[in-house]
């Protein structure tokens, strides 16, 4: 950024209000661009993202539609093939898997199955998570699914302004993309800066904290905890932990990863999903690689239990990845606390 | 029926006091609707349904302390607090749970069918889901295969009107949904779940027919709930007021009420009598979910898998941890 | 429909020699259903389809050489050699492609329908698909999607009797496909595939229907296909010889063919010399595929992303390699 | 084994006479086994891994069905909950998609939702793999999707004794399991030991092929390369590689690999699938920790060209995995070939 540009105004809103935000600057952009989904009009949505927006906007560009994700997702799909830019909001991530068939058959090899001769710019929209015993069937974090399928874009931001500039570079993205929103996250207040026309580059990590003695790489909401516990880490053991905030799954920006690990040779992949063939999986054989003379000490998860979310209360609390976890975790990785990793 | 009535009043206040968790779906309202299709089921027959549970778990049998149990995340719970409010079941009583993916019970139920087929039992299926699981491919798949394999399953659909905050007319092509069965040459018919008794006749024919001639139909129940979706949603921004009146005029609890006096079947005083052991069992079904434990944290990774192999077998896969084991190390630092 | 009988022949001869791989659908016997479905589109029309694609990308006026291009595999076929047999498509003759999940294309068509009444057009999307597709979820809830939302779309089943060695008896609750769309109160009719003016006069109808009334619908199509599933089934297993003569005897071409000689619409040496026209198009066709050159490895990882600016984002993946790289490092070391 | 026992008779069979016997067998031993699946019956299969089976057991136990893959997959699950042994064929691994959330939602989560009260004892089995130009939407491998997932088993044996062994003892587990084929194993022959009582442990690696300078680990038919070009790299180079043949995805065996590598010092991952995102990711990341200290190399990882299949055939060459790439791959791991990794 140039020293002169003056600073931009910004406004201080939640992730919620961020998202909707962007679905709105961009309904208005673009005539194109329409939502569609269970719930999204006269409900204004099940977690209350889109409220307003149908009253603005109406029933043809605010869709409402009945239960039927397969179907619906695939009418995005076909709207997309013909130059529509359609945002679907799959309630949870949980039910996208009644839809799995339309996105990663079809959506994610429109544009290389047919030789480039037609694309399909759609994004899909959807919060994970888990935390407030929802349970097993409606506590899932499987994003990976998506970002191990070429041809899908997979983004997961974490911060109110990484919401809203992302999702806005999705909109005008040529390419289906997932767009993964979180439960805790919606409730994140941050600075989003007051520019219509500022989008987020798909496919760059950003490093949120600087610092020297370990790198926690993270997404979504774990990246939000991640920072938390590096401010704990300071104050507490007097470590400066660097945090790499993914934002973008696929692609991925290894380069950024590598070069933070390169400097604090340690690190720890937290992900609120199940760690074992998880995202944290994909980023520890990177670095593995891409640091292999950086390393004083292996590249260390965290990760949701791998159980199916239980519902009382304190196990439910025992399976989830929080800030003492995390906490506890990179005390081991530094050698500062007890080897919690030796199971 | 007043049993599921006040029950689900006291859940709403546990609810408030924090003590259940989690999504939590009330149907005063539907007691009719859910009392006359599950009171013509045998024992051997097998109940299958959505998330909207409690009212169907007690009227199949289940122990009012095992639901309430569960809804407080406890050992005597009937998933032993794993399951939650969406996730009660209880096998010997042949209720074989609640499920939380919509119409995704239905193929499961297909398969208990086939399984009573498999075997010649002379039982059937019964499987309960809203007016908007109809609207998912599940449903024409799961009865397609019901109809083609002659399958002993009865497919009941609680006719709320809505869907969440969507109506029946909004969401669905056909929105007589019991015309839907012809779509697989299957039986489909209609009747008011506000009235108990053409419920439990229909579902007794339809059971018996499912039982004995291998005929699977469906039954679209017409009823109405007069809370929210879920205890998060007021239920009053898709709807109105005066209709939500129209249908408290209808209480199926008073109507029967009314019909049992009338036709001299029972006294007021009986029926007074029976409110209150109710009353009695609730509060007695709360006082048992106090007394039982919490599942211990040490637990958490119990029941992932059935063989008593497989512990040693997972423990053997080290870092990633899939059996949960770092996890425990990690308890007690919960915030 | 000669020219498509006599492509598919050809196709069938290239495929033995090993000039055309993967899965092969041939659809011998159905030109009358396919010719007649699809010649009355409009060129604003658009078209979607199963795999069993190369009759209907001809009907729909793809380009043969592009075609034949495509099935070897080559830059100038109609995906640029990156789909083969199933895949084609033709997106400026309104040909949205064929598609390989059974049902699959069904919500992509319904979406494409939405395009044209969000951007108000004067246009109809057709959407071929088998019978055995009728018993995929995917079919009603693209179907529901239509009727509640007025899309003009025509779904058209060509029901030849078998999904595989399925029958549709065997298959479907209803066997009677085209009745299946009552279950989203849309119009159905069935016509016989092997006259193909019957067929024309059914769709034009119902894709008027959908294009000024915005009412979608279902047309079966009654066939029968001669050959096997795909090149690989012998297609003898799970029907009798009989049958397939019997079916023979009402070849859809012959009959036309017959009907305009009789009617005095064309004389026998017109038909002739379109015949031999036709074949030399076939001839022609793949004289122009094995002049089309083959994609190079160089060009493995392109049209994976649209914008150009994916390259460059994807170089900087690094390890892991999204998009190709280390294969084309590797490229020449095929075995 | 004890020394005295006698060496067991075996029986020369391809990999799919042996999942068929393996079938049979258990059809034989249970009453409660039945088979269900798209053309397995009259038309003996589409892979003709059932030929013959309807005939002998008839159409009860060798269970038709229309193409409903949701339906089909769930009733599979709701008979197995009232204890049948339901073994569903999916026609390949690709149609499974439509069944996705019947296999995550329900199956997986069936046991342990319901807090042990009723299990789901099920088997889906269906070959993965490309290699026919059958292109994009039926030429994938993406069984990491449920190896993620808790609550399932996967297993993806190479050889006809494993296909026979695991086979069996799948159909005999009490819980939920993929048993992923290949459509180009199904022609693999080997050695079939003659005892209808053995099962193959779910859950443990094996090594197939003993070795000093690097470890190939791998499953599927890329452990059949695996061993090939082990043979090669002895032939042409000297070089004594050790081959761990994964066979279960989940259990994980890490501790066989790590044992296997701990030696060699040096690890190449093989996976037909994509890498990113994909089983050789779990594998990697708990290499480089197991073996932090053993490690002359970084761990490389060898997979399907980040695209959806192309269908001409240079193209589809070009984006397999093939003996030659492993090769390369492994000579580059060696410092013994031109660094194939630098990209
Ligand atoms: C596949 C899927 N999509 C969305 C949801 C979220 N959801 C839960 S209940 C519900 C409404 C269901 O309505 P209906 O079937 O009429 O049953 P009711 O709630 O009225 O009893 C929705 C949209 C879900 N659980 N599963
Ligand atoms: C979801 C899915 N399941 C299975 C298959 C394999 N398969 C391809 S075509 C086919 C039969 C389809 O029959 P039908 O719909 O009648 O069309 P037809 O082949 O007769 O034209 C099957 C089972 C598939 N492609 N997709
Ligand atoms: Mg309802
Ligand atoms: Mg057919």
């Amino acid at each position: 950024m140039s020293a002169t540009a003056p600073a931009p105004s910004t406004t201080t809103m939640t992730y919620r209000e961020a998202v909707r935000l962007a679905l709105r600057e961009e309904l208005l952009r673009d005539e194109d661009v329409f939502l569609m989904g269970e719930e999204i009009g006269v409900f204004e949505g099940s977690y209350k993202v889109t409220a307003g927006l149908f009253r603005e906007f109406g029933p043809i560009r605010v869709r409402e539609t009945p239960i039927s994700e397969e179907g619906f997702v695939g009418a995005g799909i076909g709207a997309a093939m013909m130059g529509l830019r359609p945002v679907v909001e799959i309630m949870t991530l949980n039910f996208i898997l009644v839809a799995m068939d339309q996105v990663v058959n079809h959506a994610a090899k429109i544009r290389y199955m047919f030789g480039g001769e037609v694309g399909c710019p759609l994004v899909i929209r959807t919060p994970n998570g888990g935390g407030s015993q929802l349970t097993a069937q409606h506590s899932q974090s499987f994003e990976v699914f998506f970002a191990h399928t070429p041809g899908m874009k997979v983004v997961a931001p974490s911060t109110p302004a990484d919401a809203h500039g992302l999702m806005k570079a999705a909109i005008r993205d040529d390419d289906p993309i997932l767009v993964v929103e979180n439960l805790q996250s919606y409730k994140v207040r941050g600075e989003v800066p007051d520019d219509p026309d500022r989008v987020v580059e798909i496919g760059r990590a950003a490093v949120t904290r600087e610092g020297s003695d370990i790198t926690l790489v993270a997404h979504s909401f774990a990246a939000t905890r991640a920072l938390r516990v590096a401010e704990r880490l300071k104050r507490d053991h007097g470590v400066d932990a660097e945090v790499v905030d993914l934002r973008s799954l696929r692609p991925l920006d290894t380069e950024t990863v590598a070069k933070s690990i390169q400097k604090t040779n340690r690190a720890l992949c937290v992900d609120e999903g199940w760690a074992t063939y998880g995202v944290s999986a994909e980023i520890a054989s990177r670095i593995q690689r891409a640091c292999f003379d950086d390393l004083d000490a292996p590249i260390e998860r965290v990760g949701l239990a791998e159980v199916p979310m239980p519902y009382a209360k304190q196990l439910e609390r025992a399976a989830i990845v929080n800030d003492d976890k995390i906490m506890a975790a990179a005390l081991s990785v530094l050698d500062l606390g007890p080897d919690v990793f030796s199971y | 029926m007043v049993l599921i009535r006040l029950f689900e009043e006291e859940v709403e206040r546990q609810y408030k006091r924090a003590r259940i968790g989690g999504y939590c779906h009330l149907a005063s309202g539907q007691e009719g609707a859910t009392v006359g299709a599950v009171h013509s089921m045998r024992d051997e027959d097998l109940l299958f349904s959505s998330y909207r549970t409690h009212g169907l778990a007690l009227a199949k049998g289940v122990d009012p302390d095992e639901v309430m149990g569960e809804l407080f995340g406890r050992e005597g719970g009937s998933a032993h607090g794993r399951g939650g409010s969406m996730h009660l079941l209880d096998y010997s009583k042949g209720y074989l749970g609640g499920w939380g993916i919509v119409a995704g019970q239905l193929p499961l139920a297909a398969g208990a069918a086939l399984e009573i087929s498999y075997k010649d039992k002379r039982a059937a299926v019964m499987c309960e889901m809203g007016d908007a699981a109809t609207n998912m491919g599940a449903w024409h798949e799961a009865l397609n295969l019901a109809a083609i394999w002659d399958l002993p399953l009865v497919t009941v659909v609680f006719n709320n009107k809505y869907g969440m905050g969507t109506s029946v007319e909004k969401a669905s092509g056909e929105p007589d949904l019991y015309k839907r069965a012809a779509a697989f040459r299957m039986h489909g018919e209609r009747v008011d779940g506000q009235d108990v008794e053409a419920v439990l006749e229909a579902s007794e024919r339809l059971l018996e027919m499912a039982r004995e001639e291998r005929k699977p139909s469906v039954l679209e129940i017409i009823t109405y709930r007069y809370r929210g979706h879920s205890v998060a949603d007021a239920g009053t921004a898709y709807r109105t007021q005066e209709e939500m009146e129209e249908w408290k005029k209808r209480d199926p609890i008073v109507l029967f009420r009314e019909r049992l006096v009338e036709e001299g079947r029972a006294t007021a005083a009986d029926l007074d009598a029976i409110d209150k052991r109710v009353e009695e069992r609730v509060v007695q079904s709360v006082e048992a979910a106090e007394a039982s434990p919490e599942p211990p944290v040490s637990s958490l990774a119990q029941h992932l898998y059935g063989d008593p192999e497989s512990a040693e077998q997972f423990s053997r896969m080290g870092p990633g941890s899939p059996f949960g084991e770092r996890e425990l190390v990690l308890e007690g630092l919960g915030r």
